[in-house]
């Protein structure tokens, strides 16, 4: 149970080519998660995935089914929604307990299983409480507990933790992660996070204005991006690119450095030189942002207190072994 | 957006309805097509006779019709924006905190709960009339001549009556649509600088577009047929200045018992309230999409 | 068991019969009678409707004396002809019983009867030198009207009706009308608005409105007047005899004890503005259940029934206006003090001949065809205009002359 | 979440809300007073306003006159039972254009108030042919059946444009929850929609109280609702202001009470926190 | 113009307290960012100061005048809210365009501003849109370009970035912080990032319970810890606490040390002794989570690709400067 595949998914509003074909296999029990920029069709993908939209064209299959014409609540998933949508008239305990009251659970039954979500969401206390009483991190975790308290076939998530603390959220992606194993369910999970992305994923797919970019694992991905779209956008702060002279010579239309990557000189040395733009000092790491001059600002990382200010001269070195050249239509150039 | 399973399943819950409203309109339309056909008097059956467009040309040809035509409209539509513009403040006002707040919201809708014959005998025989209502009484008490009402503006005596009576609905509506309206987009709108009046304008009252629309066209399918108020205080009277078409149709054909002219005068009455809602949706008609 | 269904409509008389149907069920065990009160319009409404299409819902009938000679000829109605043997047929009077015959068989039994007349306040004649003569003249009445009239003090000298409708204003101005010799069709159906006797009639009526009448009175019905009469405002009122039994009750009258009484005004042209009406019972053709149904009709327009509300309510409470008899019991004419005058009117309008010049048709007030109730009420609302003044008498009479043709080409009456 | 509002606002628009309703209500106020007077005093001039000789003779005499109680019955049973199937079949036809619109469903929209159109003085007599074939005349379920058809249109309109207001999501978030659409109907979208349900029930049920055309044509006594009970105090020969009054306060009387329950279903802010 | 001051501020929604009394003094022109537990009442804080609630005690002071009677529109700040609260009946146009419109502004300006401030924002091509036709992300750049266009005295800034991707959420960082340095306007920024307040703030305000645990720079913060909870909250991951011998050693009842200050070995060498639980590969990092017996459980950081695996034994040396020490009732001991 829980395979889902989609060939060659679109879709249109009016006019507009949101999905532009996706082709996709998740397997079994796999977490996988979407990532990409702000409108590439994220929530899309998911809610066609869903059934809450139809799709122009393709099929989804689930466990080799094609479910594109059954109906949401028959295709045995559960999401989160990035708007919440949480009932308005009902309590906490009432929104995490429709799935169960829905699926005809005894209400003791019921009861058990929201409460125990509810002490794993940090939520007993506000259980009776209605939504508009809540904080918006106590709403997106009741929008949570609704996903995880039924034991469907698939988990959606979009987005589901963006409003929680970092503790918190530590501990939620530990807890869903924690679930999804135990239960063996498929998930597909959105989120801008790149911690988030980069430790819970099995997979995760790169997705760019309605196109694919690149399905892997984590490491693969940072690791092997397959072209300059993954390379710069996962990892943060973004990859470095440098065109031109030191691009040639490397015979790639571009190279890319990972900012952790640069090690960080103080002026006199080899490398790219510049000047400090900017520099963000974090406690754990330092940020550096660096003009140099033709090659552009430059992003460089250094762990721990660096004690450089803006306008100090530096020089940057890359690892010559975590380069990455890209052709010039921006595909990696594998040796 | 919906899905082909809800778009199919929708297009099933809405049938009944639409079938139902079918027979109900196919059928007695039906009926009064053919009606309208024929020289068919009530007092005297057996009688029946086709005589092709006459009941219409009788009807249409009658001097009173454009006049009436005339009273409906501007009844139809001072009623209209006397509701709306007094609903609307009405409706602001009871959605504050307000001491006894059920009780006042009572209050305003219950000239709805009065039937209609018993509201204007009410307004004309105990308010409006120029020698023992109140209102002529109130006036003495401040020195004015008491306004002769049915006399010298008998179709704004109408109004006036039909208007409170509609009052309410159009309250309520608009009221029950403001309890949908999220109170942070107010906030956001203060947050921005607005004041209440802007609030007003720019938020506010572009939410209660649809409900504004929905009681427009709802009351102008019963303002169009309005016809006891009329009957009960000038009987159309004086002359015709208080005629409308549902009263012509009801003087010249139910009096009559001219089953013939009346289902030509329904049939009339039929386009002419589609032209008037044609109209309306033309203006604010958009308001019903999305 | 039979069960009656009435239908009737809503006024004092026959509430208070309705009140009293126990005496008939209970000399009747296997008769039980269900009512439908209604308010005249709607239960002519309801009641044509049904019979016309043969609905079947209603056993007797209430109608006027418009509807009887329609509706008879129609073969609508069953003729009264078993309405046993102490019925006396003949004491029923004489100008109500042809009302509700046609070719000499009664078609309705008369419930009551009302014709037209003065209502006027002695105090205030008496204040102003006054004496209403029996058989006054309108110029008597328009002189008397414009003396008495004080409008500061709220005292206007004369309350007609004027709102629109055929039974409303076209009742009393057809009246008055028959008096100053106009008549609404002349012997070939022609409408005779264009005559100079409706011109006087209209103007005389417009001016005197205007000189003596009180304000609103284009919007003025019987109720209204009846108020306003009972309130004091009115020195003199024409309409209903009926309304005799109301201005002298002193629970709903202010002046119930100086109110007197005369016979609609008159030109001398020998007609009085009398008009003639009947509330009638009657029962529907068809209707399965018509023996019980007479049986009910005989007891409610019995002299036993007279006799009966006379012993619960009061002499001045009896349906007046149906039978000789009733007029020469002395206790009535003790108890009101209007019966002479009563009587007196109903015996001067004729309907069979209601007016100076000869008619085709029968009906003092209105003329018995059934376009009638339409016309009526187009030509009211012109008269009705003239009264408020927006249009003048002229062009309401105009008016009233192409709309009455246009109807009556219509139904085929002329060409 | 709102902040609290001032006692000086409180204050303002107390006076106002009942200086208008007052305004509003008072002829009726003063109808009722009527019904307490005697036929002379209701037409008095100077007016009594409360310290007139008061007296339930009217209310004597109306309740010895006609059965009050099985006209209001049929009343109830009438309007109460053509608003409820008229709910009952527009709540899921106002969902589907709602929540699934079509290009045509404006049109059909305006169609179904189209059927309103035909004024039913034009259509009396077939309907009455009709309802005498099939038996219908003075029926409760006749009446039920014309009061709900002509009211169709209006409840649809009416609960639509509430509908249109609920945020898609919620209705979305049931489905994936496993809600057939029945449910969804029962457990999210009628709860969310009270204000709306409540107006509309108030609003067609008061329609249909005081639908004075249908039912007193097509009844007779048996299904005669409290419109025959009116008409039979309307405009008598005689003084009837203050009997009409108090037949009318009897008659008014039930769906006051109506009116003040579903008052308390006009709460406000329903959706608030549901969705971001 | 924009000095904003808290005096024992409290709320109540009912019986519940939620702020306990808060004080706090925030400069003209400065950038301060609330962070702390969900539900802790940041949004609420956030509120009491914009005037969107009234306070149950104590003043609010901007420049020096209470406002605490002043309606929200006359307090001259600007807001993002936590859940947009877009007009759903304006285009996106409008929607930024409206503070402006309400200013008196003339339309060609507002045209011009609005047009800038969306180019700034990315939604250049969504202008003609209405909210609900935009993506999650994009409804939160909008409500970002509503406060931005105008020119307050202050901004309050509820969770503006927490649907955008990151590198969308760098840059809008970045240009959030040039705006407001160049327009010299104060700004008040709730967030749940630890990168966002760390880099974006001129002081943090850490909240928990309704009550302000420490007011800082965000290097103190990380630095200096005042409690336990500020210690805890602040970093990510987590700082680890040791309590018992080792912490007794060192003088105090618990001892804090960064994740990244944990020195990782092969088994064998000094420090604390333990059996990696789980290994986290982000590719920059590395996360390890080792089970250390008696003391809990560590999470230690590693720079770069680190071939460690679940079940291996480490063994973590904590550079002893960058120790925390603890007294019993979570304060700080400074030496
Ligand atoms: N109307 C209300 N009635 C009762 N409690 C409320 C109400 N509104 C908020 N609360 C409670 O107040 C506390 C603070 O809420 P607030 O929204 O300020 O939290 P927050 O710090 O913004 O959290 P988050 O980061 O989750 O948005 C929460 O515990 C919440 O449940
Ligand atoms: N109803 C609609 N009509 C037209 N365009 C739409 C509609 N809904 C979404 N879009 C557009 O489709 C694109 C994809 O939207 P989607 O919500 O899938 O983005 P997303 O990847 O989830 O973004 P985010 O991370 O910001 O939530 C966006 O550009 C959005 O503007
Ligand atoms: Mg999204
Ligand atoms: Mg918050």
């Amino acid at each position: 149970m829980g395979q889902i595949t989609l060939q060659g998914v679109q879709k249109s509003f009016g006019p507009v080519h949101i999905i532009k074909g996706a082709d996709l296999d998740i397997a079994d029990g796999s977490f996988v998660v979407f990532v990409g920029p702000s409108g590439c069709g994220k929530t899309t993908l998911l809610r066609l995935i869903a059934g809450l939209e139809d799709v122009t064209g393709g099929s989804i299959l689930i466990d080799g089914k094609n479910v594109v014409d059954t109906p949401p609540a028959k295709r045995g998933l559960s999401m989160v929604f990035q708007s919440y949508a949480l009932y308005p008239h009902m309590s906490v305990r009432g929104n995490i307990g429709f799935g169960l009251k829905m699926a005809g659970l005894p209400k003791d039954e019921i009861n058990r299983k929201v409460e125990a979500a509810a002490a794993t969401l940090n939520l007993t206390p506000y259980l009776d409480r209605k939504p508009r009483e809540l904080s918006g991190g106590q709403r997106q975790r009741v929008a949570i507990g609704r996903a995880i308290v039924r034991e469907p076939k698939g988990f959606l998530f979009d987005e589901p933790l963006s409003n929680l603390d970092a503790a918190l959220r530590v501990q939620m992606r530990i807890e869903v992660t924690r679930l999804q194993k135990q239960l063996g369910t498929t998930a597909i999970y959105v989120t801008h996070d790149q911690v988030e992305a980069m430790t819970m994923a099995d997979k995760i797919v790169v997705l760019n204005a309605g196109k694919i970019e690149q399905y892997g694992s984590p490491l693969e991905l940072y690791e092997r991006p397959a072209n300059l779209f993954v390379a710069g956008f996962i990892g943060s702060p973004k990859m470095n690119f440098v065109t031109g002279n030191s691009a040639a010579q490397q015979g790639a239309a571009t190279i890319g450095v990972r900012p952790e990557h640069l090690k960080i000189e103080r002026d006199g040395g080899g490398g790219w030189q510049g000047t400090i733009a900017v520099a963000e000092h974090l406690g754990s790491d330092t940020f550096l942002y660096v003009d140099a001059g033709p090659l552009g600002m430059l992003t460089a990382r250094y762990i721990g207190e660096l004690s450089l200010h803006a306008g100090d001269r530096v020089s940057l070195v890359p690892d010559p072994a975590r380069i990455h050249r890209f052709d010039a239509s921006g595909n990696a150039i594998r040796n | 957006m919906a899905t082909r399973q809800t778009q199919f399943l929708a297009r099933s819950l809405l049938t009944p309805a639409v079938g139902l409203l079918f027979i109900w309109m196919i059928v007695p339309l039906a009926l009064t097509i053919y009606f309208s056909t024929l020289h068919y008097s009530l007092l005297d059956p057996g009688s029946e006779a086709f005589v092709g467009l006459e009941n219409f040309r009788y009807f249409l040809t009658d001097p009173a019709f454009l006049a009436s035509l005339e009273n409906t409209l501007v009844l139809v539509g001072s009623v209209l924006a006397l509701t709306i513009v007094l609903g609307i403040p009405l409706a602001l006002l009871l959605d504050q905190p307000v001491v006894g707040r059920n009780f006042v919201r009572l209050m305003v809708i219950a000239p709805f709960f009065v039937m209609p014959t018993v509201s204007a005998l009410v307004w004309k025989n105990l308010l409006m009339h120029p020698v023992s209502g109140l209102f002529a009484w109130l006036a003495k008490l401040v020195g004015l001549t008491p306004v002769d009402w049915f006399n010298d503006v008998p179709l704004f005596s109408v109004i006036l009556i039909v208007a409170w009576q509609w009052l309410p609905f159009a309250t309520l509506i608009l009221l029950t649509a403001l309890q949908s309206l999220d109170e942070e987009q107010k906030e956001a709108a203060e947050m921005d600088g607005a004041s209440a009046i802007s609030t007003f304008i720019y938020i506010t009252l572009p939410h209660l577009a649809r409900p504004i629309t929905v009681v427009i066209l709802i009351e102008t399918i019963f303002l169009l047929t309005v016809f006891a108020e009329i009957f009960v205080t000038t009987g159309g009277g004086p002359g015709l200045q208080t005629t409308n078409i549902a009263f012509l149709i009801y003087s010249q054909a139910l009096i009559q018992f001219d089953v013939g002219s009346a289902s030509a005068g329904g049939l009339v009455a039929v386009v002419i309230a589609n032209i008037v809602a044609f109209f309306l949706v033309r203006i604010v008609g958009r308001n019903l999409e999305a | 068991e039979t069960t009656l269904t009435i239908a009737t409509v809503n006024n004092g008389d026959m509430i208070r019969m309705q009140g009293l149907t126990s005496e008939f069920t209970k000399a009747n065990p296997d008769i039980s009678v269900k009512w439908v009160t209604l308010e005249e319009n709607v239960l002519r409404q309801r009641v044509t409707t049904d019979i016309a299409t043969k609905g079947g819902q209603f056993d007797v009938l209430t109608i006027g004396t418009y509807e009887v000679p329609i509706w008879a000829k129609k073969g609508w109605l069953v003729p009264l002809a078993n309405l046993g043997a102490d019925y006396d047929v003949a004491d029923l009077l004489p100008k109500i019983r042809d009302a509700v015959s046609v070719d000499g068989k009664l078609y309705a039994a008369p419930f009551y009867g009302e014709s037209s007349m003065v209502m006027y306040r002695t105090d205030l004649f008496d204040k102003a030198g006054l004496k209403m003569p029996e058989k006054p003249t309108w110029d008597f009445v328009i002189d008397a009207a414009k003396k008495l009239t004080d409008k500061n003090g709220g005292v206007y000298g004369i309350c007609l009706r004027g709102k629109a409708g055929w039974g409303e204003n076209m009742a009393f101005l057809s009246a008055m009308a028959n008096s100053y010799g106009a008549r609404w069709f002349d012997e070939k159906w022609e409408p005779q608005f264009n005559t100079p006797e409706w011109k006087t009639t209209l103007t005389t009526y417009v001016n005197l409105m205007k000189d003596a009448g009180p304000p609103g009175a284009s919007s003025n019905g019987f109720n209204e007047n009846l108020a306003l009469f009972n309130a004091g405002k009115c020195a003199m009122w024409i309409d209903a005899t009926v309304a005799a039994s109301f201005v002298t009750n002193p629970k709903d009258s202010k002046v119930a004890d100086k109110v007197g009484f005369a016979l609609a005004p008159n030109t001398g042209l020998g007609k009085n503005a009398n008009w003639l009406w009947a509330w009638s019972l009657a029962i529907p053709a068809g209707s399965k259940k018509a023996d019980a149904a007479e049986k009910f009709i005989a007891w409610a327009t019995s002299k036993d029934y007279t006799k009966l509300v006379a012993s619960k309510e009061g002499w001045a409470n009896v349906p007046p206006g149906t039978r000789t008899s009733l007029y020469a019991n002395p206790e009535y004419l003790k108890a009101a003090p209007f019966a002479k005058m009563t009587l007196a009117s109903i015996d001067a309008a004729d309907p069979n001949k209601p007016t100076v010049k000869p008619v085709p048709y029968v009906g003092v007030q209105y003329a018995a065809i059934p376009e009638f109730q339409g016309i009526g009420t187009q030509v009211g609302q012109q008269f009705s205009a003239a009264l408020a003044g927006s249009m003048t008498v002229d062009a309401a009479l105009a008016a009233a002359q192409s709309a009455t043709e246009r109807e009556m080409k219509r139904a085929g009456y002329i060409k | 979440m709102a902040r609290k509002s001032t006692t000086q606002r409180v204050v303002v628009s107390t006076i106002g809300a009942w200086f208008f309703g007052f305004l509003i209500f008072f002829p009726i106020l003063w109808m009722v007073l009527a019904s307490f007077k005697t036929e002379l005093e209701a037409f008095a001039i100077p007016p009594s306003f409360l310290f007139f000789h008061w007296t339930t003779e009217n209310y004597a005499t109306v309740q010895e006159r006609s059965d009050y109680l099985h006209h209001a019955m049929n009343s109830i049973i009438i309007a109460g039972g053509s608003t409820l199937i008229a709910l009952l079949i527009a709540v899921p036809a106002a969902w589907s254009m709602a929540f699934s619109p079509t290009k045509r469903t404006k049109d059909i929209l305006l169609w179904m108030l189209s059927t309103k159109m035909m004024p039913p003085v034009g259509v009396l007599v077939p309907i009455y042919l009709i309802y005498k074939t099939f038996g219908l005349l003075d029926s409760r379920i006749g009446l039920i059946f014309i009061l709900c058809l002509g009211n169709l249109p209006i409840v649809i309109w009416m609960l639509f444009t509430y509908f249109k207001e609920i945020p898609r999501d919620i209705l979305e978030a049931a489905r994936m929850d496993g809600a057939t659409i029945g449910r969804e109907l029962i457990y999210v979208l009628t709860p969310m929609a009270i204000p709306g349900l409540a107006s509309t029930m108030l609003l067609n049920l008061i329609l249909a109280w005081n639908e004075a055309f249908w039912t007193l044509n097509l009844s007779t006594s048996a299904a005669a609702p409290l419109t025959v009970f009116i008409a039979s105090y309307s405009s008598p020969e005689g003084l009837f202001w203050a009997k009409l009054s108090a037949a009318s306060t009897l008659a008014i009387a039930p769906i006051l009470v109506l009116g003040w329950f579903s008052q308390k279903q006009l709460v406000r802010g329903l959706t608030f926190g549901a969705v971001k």
